[in-house]
């Protein structure tokens, strides 16, 4: 076991080398092939490509929630079973993030999917467009933000359709 | 320049499929551009799973998709499991490997039937769903249903297998083992199934990879990654098994790789009934869920399944975040289309399996005239057959 | 008249729509059709052109979306018609009831002449579900 | 004379005319749909009428009950006119085929390419259908049956030359007649048979072929919009089409109506069209569904060069 949590241990201190560890806000291991890191808004393509150098090439998903300072952004790197989750807080009032569709492709469809449910604008991605939700969805209704619940937004639909 | 047209392909599937619906730009035969619009199946069950406790929740996250109910549950009973830093009795852990590895026999003959169905050959197609007939039965015999079989629970399992259920699988399974392989047989050398299958909706490995590609989508293109392999759960440690994977890169090499991963489901089904610890099934979990960030990883039979739950202590979850395979297959479905003739378009979209309710997507393309309607599926099946035509 | 209403009932074709369910009661629905539950014994095809089909077969919670796509197909089915709501999704909503994009109900959409409960429901309530439709007809009219 | 004139009345409204052609049309169309429902290990129609031989029956009754919509766009006038030209097409093919005894009702030299260009005038009369019903697939399914009816029309019409050349006439009667006396083209042209069954499969648009017609398990196609009293016309012209089929193959190669000594000629014919229908069907059972450029490619590729080497092999074999 204290062979795996060496080599977790390893990619952070190689992370925190390339990115600086001001930026690296946190990191932690809850089990074997699970690791979190969190950082700053500015060193996340630089992360991002450290870890895609690094066999990181498969992301699983890009999950976008708001928290209590803002919204949050986890990027799920994955690499041969071990789990990698870069997480990136976006203040609310002006959540823009650089895309990565540059590194990774296969982002494309993520990054629409959260910025088409929380809002979060990525700044160099191809084409924006909604995926998911209907073309008549009222403006500025972000369904996964905390102060839309579901009535609020059934109630929008209703009158806005 | 020739002129590029563009074609909207209908959201609707008469015989079977969930809505998709994607906007070709199409220069005479071959498909220039794919953009997908999807989410016909949009019914904001993220937002919903933030408003029911973990109780309730459960039964929502196993209708996510209809045919990998127990790779849902699985997946989030998993999560909630190592929030709450429990520790599920092997006994429970092997039920649901079993549970599992039979679903997935189940999706891959009717994966089989679908693809036959989209290539014509009717005779296949009612062959293998008379055939899944058989594991349908025994799910219905483990867990009372033959779709949503509802086995998981936070902590453990509802129904126990007992002696004569495990006897009739062994029987249920062996008959299945072998049907596959005489499918298998049919498959690779029956020609007219040859000739819509070799080179078309080809993936490259170089793609497959770079485009986050999962599951039998990713192994046809020589890419060894199985999440039961790579990130073990459930008892998929224990359990001796191999990654199938084949290198052909199209249709025809991802109908090998799921037959092949039927015949291997069949031997762990065998290896886990065989070593079936005894045991309680289930440990009493408390209501509350302790503030933890988990991110839990299964393999269902399309692809990897991949949950993320964010609990805050209280009984109901603040974020709970579904990825289900098929959005993850999606992108390389739309490398595999563009270049491809329309005709294959039909073929290739069934080559992902796509489940577009698991994805919760729902979107609509206008109609051209108010008069017809967008094009549905099986029209979009019948009319790639066409276009075909006009070489 | 007995003729029309014997050949009515005996030859219902039906049409499937899903409208943004699990997928779990399509495949039950196609499930009919193979060679252990055979709905070609009764007579009943699965056509894919509302103009040629007698029956609907709803299936799925009628999401936003995908509300007005449904109100187009049953209008261009020809005149006796029916609907059936397959699954307790078309009925109440069922287990995403309370979500934002989800009508609670067929019946808010377009008229629905038999429930078939269930989630899904088995092939065999499925068929007994449509020669419930079919009976209902024979009694109903003169 | 009057009683001649009832007589030929008779023969041309029931027995071997119209009636007799509508109950064959459903009997075999029953046929075809029980026989390919046993391949695939099902029952088929089963509870209308004994064994559900009334389901052909059935559905049309129903269809022509049902209320019959024209699409706006349409063109009115084609829309309507086509189902009433189709349906007539094969009944006038039909009556040249000698069924009860080895003359037809109308045999004259030269009914043979009357058979042969009424099986292309219903391929034009379906483009006419599908153009009129401004359906974007039905034109597209048109346009389809059209640059079918290029693959198959040629090496048919070669192949079909054979039995003419080899009994030196050009109509049906005289070759029925030519075999009763000598032997049954299938022994000496089996190439021929096998041919002409293929190119039957394409005209019908049946499973290995029916990319522009409706497809069997989803009907859209030329006949997406059509619906009631026009469909139910349509499907039975198909039904008649798969007949005239059969005929033609039972009359051209196993010796229409002649048989040995025990059974009258129409039982033989009955016997013999209804193994043909089974042949045309059992095909339908068990092949996918071709690529366009595989039909294409097939045809131009293998038939036609067949059709060809079975024209000089008749031409170098005198009898």
């Amino acid at each position: 076991m204290s062979s795996l949590f060496r080599e977790h241990r390893d990619i952070i201190e190689r992370l925190k080398k390339e990115i600086g560890s001001e930026s690296l806000i946190g990191y932690e291991i809850p089990r074997p092939r699970r690791i979190w890191f969190s950082v700053r808004k500015e060193k996340l393509v630089d992360a991002i490509t450290h870890l895609v150098g690094e066999g990181f090439v498969h992301l699983s998903t890009i999950t976008g929630l708001e928290g209590e300072n803002g919204l949050e952004v986890i990027y799920h790197l994955n690499r041969k079973g071990l789990e990698a989750s870069l997480k990136v807080e976006v203040p609310i009032k002006q959540p823009v993030l650089p895309t990565i569709t540059s590194i990774i492709p296969g982002a494309i469809l993520y990054e629409r999917e959260v910025h088409e449910l929380l809002g979060v604008v990525f700044s160099g991605h191809p084409n924006l467009s909604p995926l998911i939700l209907p073309e008549d969805w009222p403006e500025g209704v972000y369904p996964l933000r905390k102060k839309w619940t579901n009535e609020e937004i059934k109630k929008k639909l209703l009158k806005g359709s | 320049m020739s002129s590029i047209i563009k074609i909207p392909f209908g959201p609707q599937h008469p015989s079977f499929k969930e809505p998709e619906n994607f906007m070709f730009k199409v220069d005479g035969e071959y498909v220039v551009d794919v953009t997908p619009r999807i989410g016909y199946a949009h019914r904001g069950i993220e937002k919903a799973l933030e408003d029911r406790t973990y109780i309730l929740d459960l039964y929502l996250v196993e209708r996510i998709c209809g045919i990998c109910s127990q790779a849902h549950t699985t997946c989030y009973t998993q999560a909630v499991e190592e929030a709450l830093k429990v520790d599920v009795p092997p006994r429970a852990k092997y039920i649901r490997t079993i549970v599992a590895e039979l679903e997935r026999i189940h999706n891959h003959y009717y994966w089989l039937g679908i693809v036959a169905h989209e290539i014509g050959f009717e005779t296949l197609f009612m062959y293998t769903w008379r055939d899944r007939e058989i594991v349908m039965d025994l799910l219905e015999l483990l867990s009372g249903n033959r779709v949503q079989y509802a086995m998981n629970m936070i902590g453990g399992v509802r129904r126990d297998i007992t002696p004569e259920i495990s006897s009739e699988i062994m029987k249920g399974v062996k008959v299945l083992g072998e049907r596959m392989e005489y499918y298998k047989k049919i498959c690779s050398n029956e020609r007219t199934v040859l000739t819509r299958s070799v080179n078309v909706g080809i993936l490259k490995t170089k793609d497959a990879i770079s485009l986050c590609a999962v599951g039998p989508t990713l192994r046809a293109s020589n890419v060894k990654r199985d999440v039961r392999a790579d990130d073990p759960y459930a008892a998929y440690d224990e359990i001796p098994f191999h990654a199938v994977t084949y290198d052909g890169c199209d249709i025809a090499s991802r109908i090998a790789t799921r037959c092949d991963e039927v015949i291997e489901s069949v031997e762990i089904i065998r290896y886990a009934l065989g070593h079936l610890p005894t045991g309680s099934i289930e440990v009493i979990v408390s209501r509350l869920v302790p503030s933890a960030e988990i991110v839990s990883r299964v393999e269902a039979p399309r692809g990897e399944n991949m949950h993320y739950l964010k609990s805050n202590g209280t009984d109901k979850p603040e974020r709970y975040k579904v990825r289900a395979p098929t959005l993850a297959n999606l992108t390389a479905l739309c490398k595999m289309l563009i270049g491809g003739y329309i005709a294959d378009i039909p073929v290739v979209i069934a080559g992902i399996d796509p489940c577009f309710c698991c994805m919760d997507r729902l979107t609509f393309v206008d109609v051209n005239n108010d008069k017809s309607w967008g094009w549905k599926g099986e029209k979009l099946r019948r009319y790639g057959i066409k276009w075909y035509k006009k070489q | 008249m007995g003729l029309i209403k014997w050949a009515r009932t005996k030859s219902p074709w039906l049409l499937h729509f899903n409208s943004g369910g699990c997928a779990g009661c399509d495949i039950e629905v196609v499930a009919a059709s193979n060679p252990k539950f055979d709905i070609e014994r009764f007579g009943m095809l699965l056509k894919g052109s509302p103009r040629h089909s007698d029956i609907l077969v709803l299936t799925g919670p009628i999401t936003f979306q995908i509300k007005d796509r449904l109100e187009r197909i049953y209008n261009q089915m020809p005149e006796p018609k029916f609907v059936i709501a397959i699954g307790s999704c078309p009925i109440s909503g069922g287990v995403y009831r309370g979500c934002y994009s989800v009508h609670e109900g067929a019946d808010k959409v377009v008229p629905v002449d038999v429930y078939v409960p269930g989630c899904p429901p088995k092939p065999e309530a499925i068929i007994d579900g449509i020669i419930k439709v079919l009976k209902n007809y024979k009694e109903a009219t003169p | 004379m009057v009683q001649e004139t009832i007589i030929s009345l008779l023969q041309i409204v029931i027995f071997p005319g119209f009636l007799f052609f509508i109950i064959a049309a459903f009997f075999y169309e029953w046929v075809d749909r029980k026989f390919v429902a046993r391949l695939q290990n099902r029952y088929g129609p089963l509870h209308t009428g004994p064994l559900g031989l009334l389901q052909p029956f059935a559905d049309f009754l129903k269809l022509l009950s049902k209320e019959d919509i024209i699409p706006y766009a349409a063109d009115k006038l084609l829309f309507s006119v086509v189902p009433i030209f189709m349906l007539s097409l094969p009944f006038t093919a039909l009556f040249c085929i000698p069924i009860v005894n080895s003359t037809a009702p109308i045999s004259f030299e030269g009914d043979l390419i009357l058979v042969i260009f009424i099986t292309t005038l219903i391929v034009i009369s379906v483009f006419i259908g599908a153009w009129s019903s401004t359906n974007r697939f039905s034109t597209i399914g048109g346009m389809r049956a059209c640059l079918q009816m290029l693959g198959y029309e040629i090496p048919m019409t070669i192949v079909i030359a054979g039995p003419a050349i080899a009994a030196k006439t050009l109509s049906i009667s005289k070759i029925v007649q030519w075999q009763t006396a000598g032997f049954w083209f299938i022994l000496t042209q089996p190439l021929g048979f096998i041919i002409v069954a293929i190119c039957f499969l394409a005209e019908l648009q049946k499973i290995p072929f029916d990319i522009p017609k409706a497809e069997t398990e989803v009907v859209a196609g030329w006949l997406t919009e059509f619906s009631g009293k026009k469909l139910a016309l349509l499907r039975l012209a198909g039904d008649l089409e798969f007949v005239l089929a059969g005929s033609i193959m039972t009359s051209l190669y196993l010796g229409g109506p002649s048989g040995f000594w025990f059974m009258p000629p129409f039982v033989w014919f009955i016997i013999k069209l209804t193994v043909c229908i089974l042949i045309l069907s059992n095909l339908r059972g068990l092949f996918a569904r071709f690529r366009i450029d595989q039909l294409m490619r097939g045809v131009w590729k293998y038939l036609t060069p067949l059709a060809l080497l079975q024209i000089i092999l008749v031409e170098l074999i005198p009898w």
